[in-house]
């Protein structure tokens, strides 16, 4: 019999979420960013966060308003643009902040979901990313060896999930979403349907439950545009 | 002096049938625009999709259909979505055929910068590390010089690097440029452009052939 | 002493609500059988599906939809397909909480041997050797002696290894013993089975309790 | 607009196959395999063979049908049993063969398509597949190094297929296709629905057509049962 994951809303989801804890959140700019799950953690005020997330958000909108509040201490992304009170706390110092490979984070947070504790990538040989780590040729190319990441709570947004825990995700809206459900250590997934285990295909299902141990249906999704680009509609 | 969109143009002539290409963001993406139609050719977007299409009639876009450049798409018949790392697996995998990119400082011998100014900007690499340290074929396009008029085609990248050694042909709006043996190679001239101005604005070695063509575009 | 189908009983005691379990082939795969109506556990089989439910009625079989041990299967509400890699990543990563399996042999040092007797039998590892070196919580299922009427709990493996220090918990026809400290711990003893019989049937150290209770089915 | 792939049939498909080359194979038991391409590779004669499977088949189905004509000079698989002829020949020494463990097998095949060289993994330590290879405790655990597997052709099997080589599997037919699609140099599909690109929903598609430069639509699919077992039907 499947196993339940269902809680209420957000604030049942981040229970147990404390201060100085690593969170994984998907998304790729504001495209499938965990929207409700991030509001929690701001009413919340956990603090001194180190978050693992592609990107940061915008200035008033994802990652931006934890930002805000001063309650992120590090940060590990690998593209930050967009974000002018990011970059006002990198360069101050007040932020910590670790760059790296998109396909490397992407790796990482599936080698920390997959068990395997590291890997090597050429991404990033020659390059600051490859100080400190250990280099080794393969096929006559250098590769440096990169360590799995894996977070105390990820947090995931999809398009549909059923009680199970099982996710489906709408096209670009994928992106770090599944990779960083297998890395958490608790996994909380927010979705814009919640239908009954059984009412999802089995053969359609992009991110199984097994990932998932908190599932709830958001009761309202922005899904802000961040590039709004569009051509003139035919007549 | 070719205009951003007749770089762009230039670069589509190296766009064969059969090939997956991805874009970056500037200049690289609009060379969508130039690919002839009926060319079987698909582009790749790193966030996650494969058979991008042109940007979305107005009132038709969609917040979950965007590329790397965080702006909204379409998606062309015979797309498909996918996450993250099965995109880079493509990517380091050697499965996408052509890579354009933008540069701040290529080298001579094909090292690129492109993602730092330390100190002053740091938006990150993004995709960009991933894409140049695996990609087979790799074309810069950029402008010859920066703002401050400042070659950009140097002896050796001042920047923080992105990959080393990787960036085969350039694409600027002076020149197409190959590299190999340490050194630019001057392949064609932008129309109205002269060798000397070519070699003026080139900091690092550059090697003229005896009869540099014309661009046709 | 037990039969088959007891050992599996017995072993479904130990399974507990919100549990993933992956069921080897032979005396793990019964255990099924024995799960509470309405306790939440979900069966995965390392070829590809969560949410393993019973054989199919006969008619209905789909060559598609198989068990490790390569038989029909169903699935159960809530189910979900997936490739060898993901279904290996649930495994390695140790989102399966507990894992049944068979054996040759078992140390008393939780070594386990069930994939290869040289010479003779070479059917592989299949799934076994990632198994073991990944689940934190693994039961064996198995006689406690062999044909020959050997002890398959011994010292030392004598057969090649599936993996070292792995195995918590050996359910057998005469007895529940937990492995720790380089031991055989004795837990319980089957139905009419005195703890002299389990020591002889014991090549290993065996810690034997004041008080050995019979397993209750 | 969308790459071509089709192909006519398992010939056409299979041009440029040689004697000597490394191929793998997807499915498990019997479930998923490319049986169109392997009655091909019969019907070629090839020989020494390099085959990377899961499993050998059965001993008239699958790769077995390539094992009796000796076409398979060495096999890279995880599980063998089932197979008399294949037994008979390994233990003999006609046939080499190189048991590792199934996720192992997996993940070596999607490093391998997906341009990680290595990765740590704790299958296998203190057993015979760690002899000669290095091992790193990471969280004080040991992890042993595996490397990628590349071949020269992969034959997969997918229930529906497009133009554009997108797969669609069903059910555990999928198993080790998908990495295996990643992994080849020429990757072949055979699939039972070929549909125009365009017709498959691109949020359902389990293997991107990047991954595949051959598909046809095979004429009729034995689709064996390995172990038919049946519980009685209900009046």
């Amino acid at each position: 019999m499947a196993i339940t994951k269902t809680v209420k809303d957000a604030q049942a989801a981040c229970e147990g979420i404390e201060s100085g804890m690593t969170l994984m959140l998907g998304g790729f700019g504001l495209c499938g960013i965990p929207e409700h799950a991030i509001a929690e953690l701001k009413r919340r005020g956990v603090k001194d966060l180190v978050c693992i997330s592609n990107n940061a958000g915008v200035d008033d909108f994802g990652l931006g308003l934890l930002l805000q509040g001063r309650q992120i201490r590090k940060m590990i992304s690998s593209y930050v643009g967009e974000n002018d009170e990011f970059e006002r706390q990198m360069l101050s110092g007040e932020l910590e902040v670790d760059l790296i490979p998109q396909g490397s984070l992407a790796e990482r947070c599936r080698a920390g979901g997959a068990g395997i504790p590291a890997f090597f990538t050429p991404a990033g040989f020659g390059t600051e990313v490859a100080e400190g780590k250990e280099v080794r040729e393969f096929d006559g190319k250098p590769h440096i060896l990169e360590t799995a990441l894996t977070a105390d709570f990820a947090f995931v947004k999809a398009w549909k999930g059923d009680t199970a825990g099982n996710l489906v995700y709408k096209a670009t809206a994928r992106n770090f979403n599944p990779m960083m459900a297998m890395a958490g250590r608790i996994t909380v997934a927010e979705v814009e349907e919640l239908v009954p285990a059984g009412e999802l295909d089995p053969n359609e299902i992009h991110t199984p439950g097994i990932f998932v141990q908190r599932i709830f249906q958001g009761d309202r999704f922005e899904k802000r545009i961040e590039q709004r680009t569009v051509r003139p509609a035919k007549a | 002096m070719l205009s951003k969109n007749d770089i762009a143009r230039r670069i589509a002539q190296e766009v064969q049938g059969g090939w997956y290409v991805n874009l970056g963001i500037g200049i690289p993406t609009l060379v969508a625009n130039y690919i002839p139609e009926g060319l079987e050719v698909e582009f790749q977007s790193e966030n996650g999709i494969l058979g991008m299409g042109p940007f979305p009639e107005e009132g038709t876009e969609d917040a979950d259909l965007i590329n790397a450049g965080k702006q909204t798409i379409t998606a062309m018949p015979g797309a498909v979505y996918f996450d993250s790392a099965t995109s880079f697996a493509m990517i380091r995998g050697r499965h996408v055929q052509l890579t354009v990119l933008g540069a701040m400082e290529v080298s001579s011998n094909g090292d690129i910068a492109n993602w730092k100014i330390p100190g002053l900007m740091v938006k990150g690499m993004g995709g960009a590390m991933d894409l140049v340290a695996s990609a087979e074929n790799i074309i810069v396009a950029m402008m010859h010089t920066n703002k401050r008029g400042d070659s950009k085609l140097l002896p050796a990248c001042t920047l923080p690097l992105t990959g080393v050694a990787c960036v085969r042909r350039v694409v600027t709006n002076l020149a197409v440029l190959d590299i190999r043996d340490g050194a630019f190679h001057l392949v064609e001239r932008a129309p109205g452009v002269s060798v000397e101005e070519i070699q003026t604005a080139t900091a690092g070695p550059l090697v003229v052939p005896d009869a540099v063509p014309e661009m046709r575009l």
